[in-house]
């Protein structure tokens, strides 16, 4: 019972994917691309980086790393504290 | 250091501070175990001190906007662009006080900690990983970005599995924890895919931006579909609710607090979804009906499930997915009647409960929590049927378990009544079954509590468990979430109309939202 | 249709990796299941960033006559990649430690013989 | 399990040095060309994890300790949110280096150009705190696997609840 409600779940899930792939937009063609123009445009003169893929990392969405670097960080101290050794080993 | 500043630059901070003194910890670990202690304990007060300040400015002068890495926090939009380029904070009233949720019982958390984990090896691990929660929390409840929200929902939900499996050496924490982060991590998946999806429509990630541009398309749809079932797996409603006993029971009782916080946070998540970014889509009585269907599941499955549970974190946990079915409940009410000319009297009424729920249920299944953590410290068992007598020896822990069960029952005059009341009344007017239901509910909960209460506390006391309280450090853990129940059953008018209606006004406007991103 | 294949690879990645979740029984397989779902949101946000007969966003060297911005691809879906692959990573990891201690604790990988996972 | 054969060694060694100044190179230059702090410490840290799989886990674990590549990964995130907080005279985040004249702070000319080392700002400072924060993190997760494995490797006796 509870293994066909599961299996219902994820027909009708790929079949949403599936049906999203088919109506996006053509592909290599992107429509709107306000933000990525502004920031192709400013990034060497706003931030002095000639990679703009790294002004978008550290500068534009700076944040964004910030939290990746903590979850890279929760990461190891979770598995530091789950593979630890017990006072009483 | 005068006062405009701090709070011109408070969104940052109030995530930048423990995220900073998380990255700390493990070196003053090194040197000594007492200061890191202290220095914990210091950064928590010092959070949430600087939250309620900031909480009440935003509840008086309304939304906060803080743009990361501009040259003055306010400019959220280039000059040159018509969009959002950079990550945007934007603090709301509905923000302000999940956040107030948050540092008050991650107090409370850090300091029962101190005396419960005490005989644990690796606590500086410990305690790097209760701040990192509240960085997620936090950084979930202020963010205007979608994949800022992302990144933080990934934090808090690895920083979660980490600490429910702290007490790795039994099994079941590492297969709670195990269970926990898949779930955490199929939720995630989806979320990003979502995001992606609005990603390549509208070439934006800023929640203001999008909801602007949103244009109704099937995408659409199926981006708010992904997004609700992924925050619904994640919050413990019921069609995906079977992890949450699971790793409730075998974490930490400060932690299980936390989770409850935290799922929480996926709540407000959802919420921020259906009022801000599809606020005004034609999607939005159908997501309310959807809220509306699985806040009733989750409570009457919740409350059914939890009455014949022997283990009392087990039973509390199934409690807990019958109270967030309150707060689905409400908030749908209001989503539902978002729009109508009903909503001003009736809608509005049941989002403040619901929202109303949300801070009563994270003091009082939190202080709840924790003392079956207490009883457990004590006892060394989590079974009903081996624990009694406990009034004898433990009388503190005794009065705080009254005034939780008596909350959480929704008995007058305390803060779950006021709450529950707000939304019996307000819902009656979209359909009169749904208040019965959530009186019957009521019931059953108060029934079920009575039972671990006659059980647990009352009877001959037991033989081998020495006589005294808990540790000092617990109690007044316990004694911080207790004051918030006080305090809320004493003026729960006061608290609806300064803190929760702002709260629920807030989250119900959403051109303001928009517009102080956008501009007009 | 035919422009839409890259699409359909990510999508199908993703439900091959959720069906390894959802079914399969062996606790390296669904870390396998989680990796391979990730990869595939992963390359779903990566081919959102493409243009047509676009260089990588870098002035270093840039090819002459390259128009700007037309010829370059979006920077931001890159990003957002790279911040997600080291997510990917840190989950994981993590999964793999618990993987090892419920294989201390119990001696078997099968989900069916460990009592909570069972469903 | 069999020691790894001296080729192996030999090999892992003479390679090393060649993947850490590649690394090296990508976190530097992470400004310049493709790359940046993340990609350059995970290939740093995977010439660690050669040198564990080469010479076993328990030689490594002599020389390099767990608890110090944690509190290294701490320094390195540490100087990360510092070099974030600096930005605090505008915004947090803000890059308070670019076009200052002082170290990385000049603005490349528009377009195309060959690349300037001192550009930049803060990006080649953040890209080497988290370099140096990848490779301590990524060295002390897979240590911490390997040295687990290792230790229960010969004990009968499963613990059960």
């Amino acid at each position: 019972m509870n293994k066909i409600a599961i299996l219902i779940a994820f027909v009708i899930f790929s079949c949403a994917l599936i049906s999203t792939t088919l109506i996006l937009r053509p592909f290599g063609e992107p429509e709107s691309t306000d933000m990525d123009d502004y920031i192709i445009k400013n990034a060497q003169n706003e931030t002095g980086a000639n990679n703009a893929v790294t002004s978008v990392v550290f500068d534009y969405r700076g944040f964004d790393t910030l939290g990746e670097a903590t979850v890279l960080f929760t990461a190891v101290a979770g598995v530091l504290a789950v593979l630890r050794r017990y006072a009483h080993e | 250091m005068n006062m405009s500043y701090v709070l011109l630059h408070a969104p940052a901070l109030l995530i930048a501070i423990p995220l900073f003194a998380a990255f700390l910890t493990p070196i003053i670990d090194r040197f000594s175990k007492r200061v890191r202690n202290i220095f914990v304990l210091a950064v928590l007060i010092i959070e949430e001190i600087l939250m309620i300040i900031f909480a009440w400015d935003v509840f008086t002068n309304g939304i906060h906007v803080y743009t990361m890495g501009a040259p003055n926090p306010t400019s959220t939009v280039p000059l040159q662009s018509a969009v959002p380029v950079r990550i945007v904070l934007e603090v709301d009233g509905m923000s302000a006080f999940m956040g107030l949720i948050s540092t008050t019982v991650s107090l409370a958390a850090g300091f029962y900690s101190i005396a419960f984990v005490r005989k644990e090896t690796g606590q500086g691990k410990f305690y790097t990983l209760l701040l990192l929660m509240l960085v997620g929390m936090l950084g979930m409840e202020f963010t205007g970005d979608m994949f800022n929200l992302f990144v933080f929902f990934e934090i808090l939900s690895i920083a979660s599995a980490a600490l429910v499996a702290y007490r790795s050496y039994y099994g079941d924490a590492v297969e709670g924890a195990f269970k926990y982060l898949i779930i955490s991590s199929i939720a995630g998946s989806i979320v990003l895919f979502a995001i992606a999806i609005l990603y390549g429509q509208y070439g934006v990630l800023n929640i203001a931006a999008l909801a602007k541009a949103m244009k109704s398309t099937t995408l659409d749809m199926i981006a708010l579909v992904l997004l609700i079932s992924a925050f619904a797996m994640k919050c413990g409603s019921v069609p995906m609710h079977f992890w949450i006993p699971d790793s409730y029971t075998v974490a930490p009782a400060s932690i299980t607090a936390m989770l409850v916080v935290a799922s929480q946070a996926s709540l407000y998540a959802l919420f921020r979804i259906c009022f801000s970014l599809y606020g005004n889509t034609s999607y939005v009585a159908t997501s309310g009906a959807i809220l509306i269907l699985f806040g009733l599941l989750s409570m009457f499955i919740g409350v059914t499930m939890a009455i014949p549970q022997k283990d009392i974190k087990r039973l509390m946990s199934y409690h807990a997915i019958s109270q967030t079915g309150y707060m689905l409940l409400g908030v749908g009410a209001g989503l539902y009647l978002l729009g109508n000319p009903d909503f001003s009297t009736h809608g509005m009424a049941a989002m403040e409960g619901g929202i109303f729920h949300i801070f009563n249920h994270a003091l009082y299944k939190g202080l709840l929590f924790l003392t079956a953590g207490a009883i457990f410290y004590k006892t060394k068992t989590r079974n009903l049927n081996e624990i009694r007598g406990l009034a004898h020896s433990m009388k503190f822990t005794t009065i705080f378990f009254l005034i939780g069960a008596f909350s959480i029952a929704g008995l007058p005059p305390f803060n779950g009544f006021a709450s529950k009341l707000l939304i019996y009344e307000s819902v009656y007017h979209v359909n009169p079954i749904l208040s019965i239901i959530a009186m019957l509910v009521s019931i059953l909960t108060l029934a079920s509590f009575m039972k671990v209460f006659h059980s647990a506390f009352m009877g001959p006391p037991m033989k081998d468990v020495e006589r005294g309280d808990v540790p000092k450090s617990m109690l007044f853990g316990m004694m911080v979430l207790t004051a918030g129940i006080i305090l809320f059953s004493i003026i729960p008018g006061w608290v609806v109309g300064h803190i929760v209606h702002p709260a629920a006004q807030s989250l119900a406007n959403q051109s303001a939202y928009i517009r102080a991103v956008m501009g007009d | 249709m035919i422009y839409n294949i890259p699409y359909m690879a990510s999508a199908i990645l993703v439900i091959v990796g959720l069906y390894a979740v959802l079914f399969k029984r062996n606790l390296i397989k669904i870390a396998i299941g989680i990796t391979v779902l990730e990869s595939g949101v992963n390359l779903f946000l990566i081919t959102l960033g493409y243009r047509e007969n676009a260089v990588a966003p870098i002035y270093t060297n840039l090819p002459e006559g390259t128009s700007i911005p037309e010829g370059m691809t979006l920077p931001v879906p890159q990003a957002l990649t790279l911040t997600s692959i080291v997510i990917g990573v840190a989950v994981l990891a993590l999964i793999l430690s618990f993987a090892v201690k419920i294989y201390q604790h119990y001696g078997t990988l099968d989900s069916r013989e460990v009592r909570r996972l069972r469903e | 399990m069999n020691e790894p054969s001296k080729i192996v060694k030999t090999i892992a060694s003479i390679i090393f040095p060649f993947i850490t100044v590649y690394g090296l190179y990508i976190i530097v230059h992470g400004h310049l060309t493709p790359g940046g702090g993340f990609q350059g410490g995970a290939i740093t840290a995977s010439g660690i994890v050669l040198l564990l799989v080469a010479f076993g886990s328990a030689e490594i674990a002599k020389k390099i300790k767990e608890s110090h590549l944690s509190i290294l990964e701490s320094i390195g995130a540490l100087s990360f949110i510092s070099l974030a907080l600096l930005g605090l005279s505008a915004t947090f985040f803000y890059n308070f280096l670019a076009g200052s004249n002082f170290i990385f702070g000049r603005i490349p000319p528009f377009g195309s150009n060959p690349g300037d080392m001192n550009t930049g700002g803060v990006l080649p400072l953040m890209n080497i705190s988290v370099g140096l924060k990848v490779i301590a993190g990524l060295s002390a997760m897979v240590l911490a696997l390997a040295l687990f494995a290792r230790l229960k490797r010969g004990r009968k006796g499963v613990r059960k609840k």
